[in-house]
């Protein structure tokens, strides 16, 4: 369950799903070595750019060999990504990261939550957490009604479509939906915009559950080298003992009771 | 077909090492190759205490290169001893340890704290921009690095290399300050002090402000001044800047270094180390070239 | 939507110029641009009699940049006055000359020549890597700078732009000397110094052995240093280096420079210049920025 | 008869015709407005490389509005535009330089030389020639009998393909064939390597004839800004009155007994 490398796979479709976010799958045998939660560097099709993108990891498939990726063109870099066509290739670094523990969920009442470009990761967790958990609840929150992946939520849990114009089921953020609907997760698996994570962070503590959040942060190495993408901890770290983890390394996912947000 | 080289009394495989800051201590890039591939391992920072670095963003990206505002987070020299060097002890390869510090007291802290560890050589970071107190406060001024470079000595039981700062008027004078008061090789150059702003938000990209230049967009400087320090002083020169083949390590040696060391394209590419010294290796045999020791400032000959 | 500027008393259309010796005398380039839609032309460096310049090759390629050592080859005063500013009178666009000397008397005849022309503002180059007399000599030094710009402020008509060198420790101390000595405006950055070796044939790729670094690579650090000047000085700043958008450009407005030259990505884009004018009037209109001053150092707001 | 702009061009199509020697041909206007001598900027597919490769016209075609070069891959920047395929995009700047003066030719004896990379442009100037001289000439000198282009030639002159190992018809270089034949041009148009060019600089001022020889030079803009490509001259020159006249404005072309070389 390892696997680390930087190689150049080739991409099998990208399609816009919704204005400016798209669906990119490429083939690659780091398909088979993936967790919900994890992510991958995406290498922008051009040489005067150093770095990678962190995209999360949206499904794998070890069988077909395929790693899809949903995101959302936010610069240059993700926009030269975009323009990648089906047999072109695709410089990635991968898998990297620790995902989601699902096995946290374990005969659990789980809420799984995604805020916009953080719900692709989410479709992965659900996906994987199905079966496993007592009950699944899926809070996906987006700006309107412009609901990419929602649909597809739906063999793995009971789906509720946030929007902050209300122009879906619910109005509002995915906290809101949770309390609106009454529901009591045990453990919550999210991934999202800081102010929500912030908020779920609050709420777990207030409600005495425990959330997994995924984190976002600038990288460079992407590997745990460069300490470019660090979060504040409440307790020293592993690597400096400086209450600044690594997010490549020892996240995205964290507790939230250990990161300061 | 020769690569071997060797800078005061230690003994390279290869002249290709790795830059300190952009390979960690060795540990994240073994899974990508083979450390003892390398000519020597120069380490991440290394303080007397630990230092937490710098609020994030500490990194972005530049045309052909990277910016860094790290702050030299790092786990002070205790741990780093007893976790970093136990790991690297299992390899066969020159550990070359980077020492940071704000006050010269600093450095020859860690500088004596190394002094019975397996560690083949030191290298003084007097450049890093990225931190307020000391650093490159010692690496823009003649006197200061002499001084510095001097208090070291006295104390350091290993070769010591005094790292400079690109951010200077001139590159010579530094080198020969720092060979001048006992400097056993210099290594250069560190990085480019830069800023991005982000015209959108209006806002520093970085919440350093500025942070270091480094990649292939800082290479012509790079060799630049490894070609004047070359003919400044006659210590041996580590350079670096913006290395990502063989070829842009030949630049260097050709201007005058007698290694390099491949930084932050480690991150673009995390073979690039191993890349560099297969590409040496063919380019010596394509041009039935000895040893590299022939191609040394060879630009000149 | 208002790009208007003014530095030192002339009133630009908008804060897009040409970064000398990038763009002729604008002859070149008017077959790719409507030269009066641009905020300033800034013309090659000029001396008092015709420079030879380099041996070539004088320029080349490196990694989202490129080095040039031209050397200032240039017709001399006189043929520039007949020709070169004849050509420009049929333009509504202000002109800003370049001047370069090897003493500061060569530099004074040359301004004092200009003294009677329609020319707006005088660029003093004090900073060119290339050649080894005069230029960067009056560059690297606060009190060389200090006394050159003084002497040519007494004898200039026009308003005097000192254009400072990035190959310095710290640039602040160059601004500060330029606006002590009364100038009205400083440019930077000119040309960082680099080199290049040929790895096959083992030899310098520009005759010159050292050539000066510039496009999109050195942005980063010309921003960081027009953001230093802007917090040293009070008088107005243009800004260059790696110019090729108009979010580049605003990097630098934000950084607090009243102009922006566009400099070698002319070479890449002959129609760079208008297009960075156009992307900054789309930014103004679509960020509701009612005029382009407002820009001006905003990163710190 | 004057066109010069940036612009992205369609490649029509691209062959290896020999080995490292490409034939790229690319849709634009320009094709209407060249002529023989004269060079195009191809800018290398890649966002790190700002400066334009300067590529001789190897024929264009106003009619069907196509330009062809044939070139060599000497780096990096070759080496990305010969991985260009049918349908791709090439951004040209074109067309840039003088010409040979073909009217100097008119009822004369003319000899066209070309040596190596240098052979391209001459098959342009010689089928522009055609009918125009009294009698053409056409030397072509190879390294062996790699003699890409030479059948090319055969419908405008009388082709002499020399090589340097003997492998052709004349042994040695280009004016070692033009004596043996005792060929006694007029005029002689020519492009290829320094020493070749510089030999002939020598035979026309010792035989009393006129030499038209295109010079390479580094350049960067290709357009007479920035002085990157100077040649030397014997007069001053227009620009800068400094005996360095610049190569991709005033030439490439130049009358050998102007330029010292
Ligand atoms: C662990 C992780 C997982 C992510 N998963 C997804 C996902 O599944 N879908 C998705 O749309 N986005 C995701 N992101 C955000 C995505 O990485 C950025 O949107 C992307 O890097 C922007 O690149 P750009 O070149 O378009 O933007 P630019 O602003 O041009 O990028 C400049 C530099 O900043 C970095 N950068 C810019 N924004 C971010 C950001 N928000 N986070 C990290 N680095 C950034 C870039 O990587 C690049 O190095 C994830 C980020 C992280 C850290
Ligand atoms: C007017 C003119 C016409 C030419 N016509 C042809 C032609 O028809 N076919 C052909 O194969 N070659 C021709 N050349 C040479 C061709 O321009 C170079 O081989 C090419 O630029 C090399 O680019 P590169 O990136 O592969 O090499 P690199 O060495 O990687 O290039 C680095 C830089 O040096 C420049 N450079 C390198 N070699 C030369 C050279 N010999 N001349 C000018 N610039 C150079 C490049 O343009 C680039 O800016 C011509 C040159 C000139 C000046
Ligand atoms: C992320 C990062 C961290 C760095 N940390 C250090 C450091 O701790 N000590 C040091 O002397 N140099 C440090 N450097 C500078 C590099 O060692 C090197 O001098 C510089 O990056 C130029 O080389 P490059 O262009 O190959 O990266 C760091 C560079 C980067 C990019
Ligand atoms: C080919 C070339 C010639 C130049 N000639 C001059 C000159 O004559 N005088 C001068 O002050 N600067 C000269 N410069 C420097 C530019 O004006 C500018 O300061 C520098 O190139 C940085 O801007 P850029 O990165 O946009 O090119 C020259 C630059 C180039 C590339
Ligand atoms: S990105 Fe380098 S340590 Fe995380
Ligand atoms: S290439 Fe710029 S003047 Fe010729």
């Amino acid at each position: 369950m390892d696997y680390r490398k930087k190689e150049t796979t080739v991409v099998v479709s990208q399609k816009e799903i919704s204005a400016g976010i798209f669906d990119l799958r490429v083939r690659t045998q780091a398909a088979a070595y993936c967790v919900p939660g994890q992510f991958a560097g995406i290498f922008p099709p051009s040489d005067s750019r150093m770095l990678m993108r962190p995209i999360s990891i949206c499904e794998a498939n070890a069988e077909s060999g395929e790693i899809r990726f949903v995101y959302r063109v936010a610069g240059e870099g993700t926009k030269l990504i975009s323009a990648l066509k089906e047999g072109d290739t695709a410089e990635l670094l991968s898998v990297l990261g620790n995902g989601f523990p699902l096995d946290a969920a374990e005969g659990k009442k789980v809420a799984v939550m995604g805020g916009g470009i953080g719900i692709p990761p989410m479709l992965y967790t659900a996906k994987k957490l199905a079966g496993k958990t007592a009950e699944t609840e899926i809070y996906l929150g987006y700006r309107n009604n412009d609901t990419f992946l929602a649909s597809e939520f739906t063999p793995y849990g009971t789906v509720n479509v946030v929007s902050e114009d209300g122009s879906t089921a619910y109005k509002g953020n995915v906290l809101d939906a949770l309390k609106e609907r009454g529901f009591k997760p045990e453990v919550i698996f999210a991934c999202g915009p800081m102010p929500m994570l912030r908020a779920i962070k609050r709420y777990a503590e207030e409600a005495g559950c425990i959330a997994y959040i995924s984190l976002e942060e600038r990288m460079a190495c992407g590997v745990g080298a460069c300490l470019g993408c660090v979060a504040k901890t409440v307790n020293k770290d592993e690597h400096s003992h400086v209450n600044n983890t690594r997010v490549c390394t020892e996240g995205p996912v964290f507790d939230s009771r250990e990161v300061e947000i | 077909m020769d690569t071997r080289v060797s800078i005061a009394g230690v003994e390279l495989k290869n002249p290709v090492m790795t830059a300190s800051g952009t390979f960690g201590s060795g540990m994240e890039y073994g899974r990508f190759v083979d450390l003892n591939r390398l000519g020597a391992i120069v380490t991440k920072g290394v303080a007397s205490v630990p230092w937490p670095g710098n609020p994030t963003p500490r990194v972005t990206e530049t045309p052909s290169g990277m910016l860094n505002a790290i702050g030299l987070q790092n786990p002070g020299i205790d741990v780093f001893v007893e976790r970093d060097l136990a790991f690297l002890k299992d390899y066969d390869v020159p550990v070359i340890v980077n020492v940071c510090g704000k006050t010269v007291e600093e450095y020859l802290e860690v500088v004596e704290r190394l002094g019975d560890t397996s560690v083949a050589m030191l290298e003084i970071n007097v450049s890093c921009p990225n931190v307020k107190e000391g650093a490159i406060a010692f690496g823009q001024k003649a006197d200061a690095l002499f001084h510095i470079t001097e208090e070291i000595k006295k104390k350091a039981k290993q070769p010591v290399v005094m790292k400079l700062s690109p951010n200077v008027t001139d590159i010579t004078e530094m080198a020969k300050a720092a060979e001048a008061a006992g400097a056993d090789a210099i290594s250069l150059i560190n990085t480019i002090t830069g800023m991005k702003i982000d015209v959108a938000k209006r806002k520093f990209v970085l919440a350093n402000k500025t942070g270091g230049l480094s990649g292939p967009a800082i290479r012509p400087v790079a060799v630049r001044m490894v070609y004047q320090c070359a003919h400044a002083v006659s210590i041996p020169i580590i350079g670096m800047g913006g290395i990502a083949t063989a070829e842009d390590a030949l630049e260097f040696i050709m201007a005058g270094a007698t290694a390099v060391s491949v930084g932050a394209v480690n991150f673009a590419n995390p073979y690039a180390t191993v890349e560099v010294i297969e590409g040496m290796e063919r380019y010596l045999q394509d041009t039935h070239t000895e040893t590299i020791r022939e191609l040394i400032g060879c630009v000149d000959r």
